[in-house]
């Protein structure tokens, strides 16, 4: 903008601009690099490391400031100018923050699990490329500039997906991560188009600031209009009504749709999570940083962005739909074998959380789960990376035919991997979210905002903290499955194959470190020194919406000691199921086992609802361009061809014709004439009688 | 009462016929049988008229002539159509082309 | 000397050097060949650096703004009663060209590179080759109607034989379809052309005139004449002007080409020789969109407005349906070609949309299309090359073969299919942009065009992410087997050097867009200031 | 009508139609059989037309004499006639049948014409006959009165075609002879 920024501001943002840089810089490097060679790790990290440390710089400067904007003339179109800049608020800056620091153990980790692999920089590449649109997309200012990250992000996430593109299940997948995200993609196009035409702006301080223009403009009189009563009392009349050219308010509700679709691609939210699941083909370190911290979390983080677009109706939608998301995952998780695939439904379970709080309009909760949830999420897929690593290395060393991402296989690991099984059991709780834990904080936060929110709405709405709070319950149960079924018990594999070796351990400090670094992260005081009271948390009170209720009513003492006391009763009874099996089991050929189990047959809908159409409409259109228009064409050139036959047969018989018919004239006289001299009686006594017939004639008429 | 003219249109149409007979028949024979229904025609005239000649009976006798010469020609031409067909093994007119130049 | 004119005549110099050598030296052709296309690039560059932005310098209809002009009478009759007959040779740019000039100039160059791989008649090859770069270059200059139409005309009887007599299998069905195709529409252009010409007449000499942009000016139409728009008369019962316009836009029409004049493409693609397919993706389009908004635009501009609606649902129904027809194609060259459809229907969508952003956005398209389809099509001609086949069942895991060929690849699908960074992000973009603005600036689309517009670049990463995944990735199973397997080399040092200056271009569009908006703004500012004064 | 009238009618009709037939029949024994038919017919004219001598001779000689050649020289023609037949089967209109068509229709119009024209009742040698009472009645006996008029009026024709018929005669026996023996 044009006023002049501070000298220490000027520092900030080119220390921002070098956080976002770096990572690109690395990989630009990588990619120049061999494939094989081993430097890139060090340069990715090297690179994250310190972009690690300007981002606290940024983080601390910023945090609780003013916001930060600085923006640079990019290109002018017609008479729009379109800008290019940094936006740095809380939120950005804490994004910035949480992207950078999550990802620097991930760094580290892959170091080691990539280690063996062919193209191991271009790995790097591609994650280093991740983390500079990441980070990107969070400092971005535009809109434009917004969308080009966010599907750059999703461009990454397609290429570290399909990293091991000889797997056709891995390039399925990132086919359908990518088709799936570019649906969305479309809704925040659509979404972004709209609000250019409606605001003459892509700028996100100007369209959602403190002083945004979304803020004043509402669904209006079937108009998306000015609205008064958005209107601060304080604020000036810069604003007037008519003053811009409004669009229906129907666009009011699309935009808000497209926003949505976006969210729902990237956060994996029904009816679009289903790529997700199918993700987990990637490298886990992969899965840990993209598809379970950083890029999920990126809809949310939209979200955040453009929350004053939303109006209450529509935040009402968002929330059932969250809550909807968080339920179905959460029955899908009970059932699935793959370790991966239960980690990748908890999250989408999670995100569901997440958008259920910006529904319900707990926007601090929403974040600050989003700021636990990544940690200890990314936490649980390194602990599922370094169990997979362990359990490939069995195959391999046995010449085995298994899945090592089956945990049916496993049991009984927490001897083998000591370390590896506290760490799982710390994020295992904060998942649950049981106190001490960051996970306790964030989401208790949410139910009891959800529970709030529902009074004084109508009944069916109460279904919502209803069901948030009975799916985590539902948690509890499937992550006490899981880490009974991995790391308590018996090694199941053993029983099939009594004599293979099991030389496996926690592995070097490549694992060790981020894992100890996630887990401590993961615990309470890096978020609040008060264990037990959300709102005493530093992150939530900076972002905690104006008009938040203190301690004022029951839930906040009865939901905590509620949820708790039942979610233990049911990791006891997961493990009393899967350990000790002494009672009861669940039949596994139920109707609501099997859609579980499927996924809710989602999948095979969509398969047969969209994709077959439309392969059947693109193969229709085909066959409507081969044989109606060129058919038409066909059928033209046809009769344009009929027409030059006939002209041709015309020439040919009519004026060629003409000329023939004369030459057969001449000749026919000739031939007549020879008749008569042929040497034929009757021909000389016929033209006797016809002279004498012509002397009568004559003579009769002459 | 029949008239003079009556006689004379049979004998003409008879005469036609005959014509055509012989213009356009591929079979000697059926070319004399042209030749004989011209004679016919022509004694019928002589007879019509010969109605007016009660004295010299001009037109009967000549008549008379008339069919004994006829069969006088067509024992002569049936002897000739023999021999052609003898010759030639054949007795339509068109196949026998001598007389070409 | 004028840099235009040097530009549009330095092929036929060259191809004068080419007709005096002896057939012996053959192989030093496409040298030649090369160096003129590069020298054309140069000084189209030079052109683009020289060339003044700025409101006194926006073009469109006011002649004395075009720069670079060069106008010489050429021919001259006086008629007697008929008044004078004035033709002259004139050529000059605006904004809207001098992206076109210097994206053509490119993708000359790399059409040339693509050549080596033609092997026979060399001297033919060549000459239609240079001939046809003239045309081309003389379209995108031309400001005298008949000089436009002799350029335009003088582009199809290369290509006919181009692709007739190097093109693939069924190379003589597809060269006379698209020569009948275009003939067609050019054969009323000329009608047209005839009839502008006897109605318009030049204020300073009097006579009538060919000069397009004295066709602009409605105060230049003769009383009474028959496309005098205060004149209102009729042809068959129509509106003179509308039939004029009509018949003009389907004349360009079938080069961009929209739906339903299309179908010559898809034939005209696959069976013409990679450099032809180049051209005619990356150029010819180009001339159709160019024509819409330099002559019909330019000429009717009231028609224009009256009918954009139906000109943006030709264009959405050409984005979609171009779509569907890819996602059906396992000939993978005919697949791009539908996909060209596909974005071609975004050019007419912007042009009809008559915003600001939408013009540019439509420009800007094809100038990314111009360099993204030379690529794809250059792509789909090394892999051809290799083994002579293009279906895509008959491939699968290129990925581990050929592993910087699939680079390549990627950026060029992923940049087809709109990935920010790319030029046809921003294109597409900006082009939904103004159509969705429309409705309020200007009310001549509705909403919903844009919104089917942007259903269009999802069937777009549909198509191309398939074509990824069935051929490039998965294990290593070739129809060919090992014969294949040995054929199937890495691209060399010559394709390297025609694949990267195209992805570079379309990257540094995407990146710094003002590359070409900053060239084109004031033009297109000047011709929605036109079309709104009409 | 009278009944002579219709018996006049009647026999033309006769003659007419068979000499038609005879004309147009493809088939050549049906062609000469037919012609027996004209020949009858034509004798019957000869009696309405008051010459009843003249119709006998018709009789005695021609179906007597020259039908009886003609069957002859039919039979010794054998197969090959009958070939022709077959060849011309089935075509109703042979176009090379049209001249003589319009050959013989045109001599037909043109002798009708004349005979129109020259309207023979009323020639006046007619009318001076049939004033002198010179005409023959149906009552009146002719036949004596042509066996004078043969042997006087007519005696030097009636010589000189029996000379005639004598070579005639001659002339038919030399050339049906065989070849070979001459």
């Amino acid at each position: 903008m044009g006023t002049a920024l501070l000298h220490t501001d000027q520092t900030i943002i080119s220390y921002t601009i070098a956080a976002v840089a770096l990572p690109l810089a690395a990989s630009i490097i990588n990619f120049c690099l061999p494939v094989k060679s081993k430097a890139a790790g060090w340069i990715s990290t090297l690179a994250i490391l310190v972009g690690c440390v300007l981002s606290a710089i940024v983080f601390a400067r910023v945090w609780n400031q003013q916001p930060l904007h600085t923006q640079k003339l990019w290109f002018t179109i017609g008479n729009t100018k379109v800008f290019a800049g940094i936006l740095l608020n809380n939120l950005s800056a804490l994004l910035l923050l949480l992207v950078s620091l999550i990802a620097l153990p991930v760094h580290i980790y892959s170091t080691a699990y990539m280690k063996h692999d062919d193209r191991y920089s271009r790995y790097f590449t591609y994650l280093s490329f991740f983390c500079f649109s990441m980070l990107a997309l969070v400092v971005a200012d535009s809109m434009v500039l917004f969308y080009a990250f966010w599907e750059l992000v999703g461009f990454s996430s397609y290429l570290l997906i399909g990293f091991w593109f000889t797997k056709d299940k891995a390039v399925q997948a990132n086919k359908k991560a990518f088709i799936m995200n570019r649906i969305g993609d479309i809704g925040l196009l659509s979404a972004i188009i709209i609000i250019f035409a409606q605001f003459h702006t892509f700028d996100i301080d100007a369209l959602f600031g403190q002083h945004g223009l979304v803020k004043f403009m509402g669904p209006d009189n079937g108009q998306w209009a000015f609205a008064p009563d958005r209107m601060p009392s304080n604020y000036g009349s810069v604003w007037t009504r008519g003053a811009m050219t409004t669009l229906p308010a129907i666009w009011q509700y699309i935009a808000c749709a497209g926003i949505f679709l976006a969210v729902a691609a990237k956060s994996a939210q029904f009816p679009l999570h289903t790529w997700l699941p199918d993700a987990m083909e990637g490298p886990t370190s992969v899965s840990a940083l993209i598809h379970a911290a950083t890029m999920v979390a990126a809809g949310v983080f939209l979200l955040g962005r453009v929350y004053p677009l939303f109006t209450d109706t529509e935040l009402t939608v968002l929330a059932v739909i969250g809550c909807f998301t968080a339920f179905m995952a959460a029955t899908i998780a009970l059932t699935q074998n793959d370790l991966k695939r239960v980690l990748a439904y908890s999250t989408i379970s999670q995100l569901g959380y997440m958008i259920l709080a910006m529904g319900v309009g707990a926007y601090g909760s929403s974040l600050f789960h989003l700021a636990t949830h990544a940690f200890f999420k990314c936490l649980l897929f390194l602990v599922a990376g370094v169990v997979i690593h362990e359990m490939q290395h069995i195959k391999e060393e046995n010449n085995l035919d298994i899945d090592p991402q089956n945990i049916q296989y496993m049991g009984g690991l927490r001897k083998k991997l000591p370390l590896t099984f506290i760490v799982a059991i710390v994020g295992s709780l904060a998942l649950i979210g049981i106190p001490l834990t960051s996970g306790y904080l964030s989401k208790d936060g949410i139910l009891i905002q959800a529970f709030e929110w529902s009074e004084g709405r109508s009944a069916w709405l109460k279904l919502i903290p209803a069901g948030a709070l009975f799916t985590s319950w539902l948690t509890a149960f499937y992550v006490s499955r899981l880490i009974v079924k991995i790391f308590f018990g018996e090694f199941r594999l053993l029983k099939h194959h009594p004599d293979i070796k099991l030389h496996i351990s926690d592995g070097g400090w490549q694992y060790r470190v981020p894992l100890i670094l996630l887990a401590v992260c993961s615990l309470f005081p890096l978020f609040s020194l008060n264990p037990f009271f959300y709102e005493k948390a530093w992150l939530f009170e900076s972002l905690k919406p104006a008009e938040f209720m203190a301690r004022e009513n029951i839930y906040h003492t009865i939901i905590p000691i509620g949820v708790n006391i039942l979610s233990v009763f049911v990791m006891y009874a997961a493990y009393a199921i899967y350990v000790k099996r002494n009672t009861f089991s669940f039949p596994q050929t139920g109707f609501f086992y099997r859609l579980s189990y499927n996924q809710w047959y989602l999948d095979k809908i969509y398969k047969k609802v969209i994709v077959k159409p439309i392969l059947g409409l693109g193969k229709t259109c085909f066959w409507f361009d081969r044989n109606i228009i060129n058919g038409l064409i066909h059928s033209i050139e046809r009769l344009s061809r009929a027409v030059a036959d006939l002209t041709a047969w015309c020439d040919k018989y009519i004026v060629d014709g003409f000329l023939h018919s004369m030459a057969a004239l001449v000749q026919s006289i000739g031939n007549f004439a020879r008749k008569f001299q042929n040497g034929k009686v009757q021909y000389y006594l016929y033209s006797m009688l016809l002279i004498v017939l012509v002397l009568f004639i004559l003579k009769i008429l002459i | 009462m029949i008239t003079l003219t009556d006689f004379l249109l049979v004998g003409a149409l008879l005469f036609c016929t005959g014509m055509y007979m012989i213009v356009s028949k591929r079979n000697s024979i059926q070319v004399l049988i042209g030749i004989e229904l011209m004679l016919n025609a022509a004694i019928l005239n002589l007879v019509a008229f010969g109605k007016y000649d009660k004295l010299n009976n001009g037109g009967q006798v000549f008549a008379l002539f008339a069919i004994v010469l006829a069969a006088a020609t067509t024992a002569v031409a049936l002897a000739i159509v023999l021999n052609v067909y003898r010759r030639y093994k054949t007795i339509d007119p068109d196949e026998i082309k001598n007389l070409r130049d | 000397m004028n840099l235009l004119t040097l530009l549009i005549f330095i092929p036929v110099l060259f191809a004068l050097v080419i007709v005096l050598l002896p057939s012996s030296v053959r192989g030093s052709f496409k040298y030649i060949t090369l160096l003129a296309t590069l020298l054309q690039l140069g000084i189209s560059i030079a052109i683009y650096l020289n060339f003044k932005t700025g409101a006194a310098t926006a073009g469109i209809n006011h002649e004395d703004q075009f720069q670079f002009v060069q106008k010489l009478p050429w021919i001259a009759l006086n008629l007697g009663s008929m008044g004078k007959m004035q033709i002259d040779y004139f050529v000059g740019i605006d904004g809207i060209s001098v992206t076109l000039l210097v994206m053509s100039a490119l993708v000359m160059v790399v059409a040339t590179l693509a050549s080596w791989e033609i092997k026979s008649n060399l001297k033919g090859f060549f000459l239609l080759f240079l001939l046809l770069d003239m045309a081309v270059m003389g379209v995108f200059c031309a400001l005298d109607f008949f000089l436009f139409y002799l350029f335009y005309e003088l582009m199809l009887l290369p290509l006919y034989f181009l692709i007739g007599m190097w093109g693939g299998v069924r190379r003589e069905y597809a060269a006379i379809k698209f020569f009948l195709y275009t003939l067609f529409g050019s054969v009323f252009m000329l009608l047209v052309m005839v009839g502008l010409y006897l109605s318009v007449s030049d204020p300073a000499t009097g006579s009538h005139t060919f000069n397009i942009i004295q066709m602009m000016n409605p105060a230049n139409y003769a009383q009474g004449s028959v496309f005098s728009a205060a004149a209102h008369q009729t042809i068959l019962g129509m509106p003179a002007r509308t039939v004029g316009f009509v018949v003009l836009f389907i004349a360009f029409a079938i080069k961009v080409p929209v739906v339903p004049l299309h179908t010559w493409l898809p034939d005209a693609h696959v069976e013409a020789p990679t450099p032809v397919s180049i051209i005619l993706a990356g150029v010819l389009l180009k001339i159709g969109g160019y024509g819409i908004i330099r002559i019909c635009l330019g000429i009717f501009p009231e028609i224009a407005s009256s009918g954009a609606f139906w000109l943006g649902l030709i264009g959405v129904v050409s984005i979609l349906y171009g779509a569907c027809n890819a996602l059906a194609q396992r000939d993978l060259k005919r697949m791009i070609a539908y996909s060209s459809v596909s974005h071609m229907g975004f050019v007419l969508l912007g042009i009809a949309s008559q915003t600001a952003e939408g013009v540019s956005g439509a420009v800007m398209q094809m100038v990314s299309h111009g360099f993204l389809s030379s690529m794809l099509f250059f792509l789909v001609g090394v892999v051809y090359n290799r083994v002579h086949d293009r279906d895509i069942y008959h491939f699968r895991g290129l990925g581990t073969q050929m592993p910087q060929y699939t680079a390549f690849v990627m950026v060029a699908f992923f940049a087809s299919l709109g990935l920010p960074g790319f030029s046809a992000f921003v294109a597409e973009a900006f082009t939904l942009a103004g159509t969705f603005k429309s409705p309020t600036v200007n009310g001549l689309l509705p909403y919903w065009m844009a919104v089917c517009g942007s259903v269009g670049i999802l069937l777009g990463a549909a198509y191309f992410l398939w074509t990824l995944q069935r051929m490039f990735f998965g294990k290593v199973s070739l129809k060919g087997g090992e014969v294949w397997k040995i054929a199937l080399t890495d691209v060399s040092i010559r394709e390297k050097l025609a694949l990267i200056p195209m992805a570079v271009a379309a990257l540094a569009l995407g990146l710094m867009p003002s590359l070409v908006f900053g060239k084109i703004n004031d033009s297109v500012l000047a011709l929605i200031q036109f079309l709104q004064a009409k | 009508m009278t009944l002579v009238r219709l018996l006049f009618y009647t026999m033309s009709f006769i003659a007419i139609g068979s000499a038609l037939y005879a004309a147009l029949s493809k088939n050549l024994v049906r062609s000469i059989f037919i012609f027996f038919v004209t020949l009858f017919a034509l004798a019957g004219l000869y009696v309405i037309a008051l010459a009843d001598f003249v119709a006998v001779t018709q009789v005695v000689i021609y179906v007597g004499g020259i039908l009886v050649l003609i069957l002859f020289a039919f039979m010794l023609s054998g197969r090959e006639t009958l070939n022709v037949i077959e060849q011309h089967k089935g075509k109703f209109i042979n176009m090379a049948k049209v001249p003589a068509v319009i050959l013989a229709a045109l001599f037909l119009a043109v002798i009708v014409n004349i005979i129109l024209k020259a309207d023979a009742d009323k020639l006046p040698w007619v009318k001076q006959a049939i004033a002198q009472k010179n005409e023959i009645t149906p009552t009146s006996s002719t036949i004596d009165n042509i066996g004078v008029n043969l042997m006087t009026t007519y005696l030097l024709p009636f010589e000189a075609i029996s000379v005639l018929l004598l070579m005639a005669l001659v002339g038919a026996a030399h050339l049906s002879r065989k070849e070979g023996r001459a």
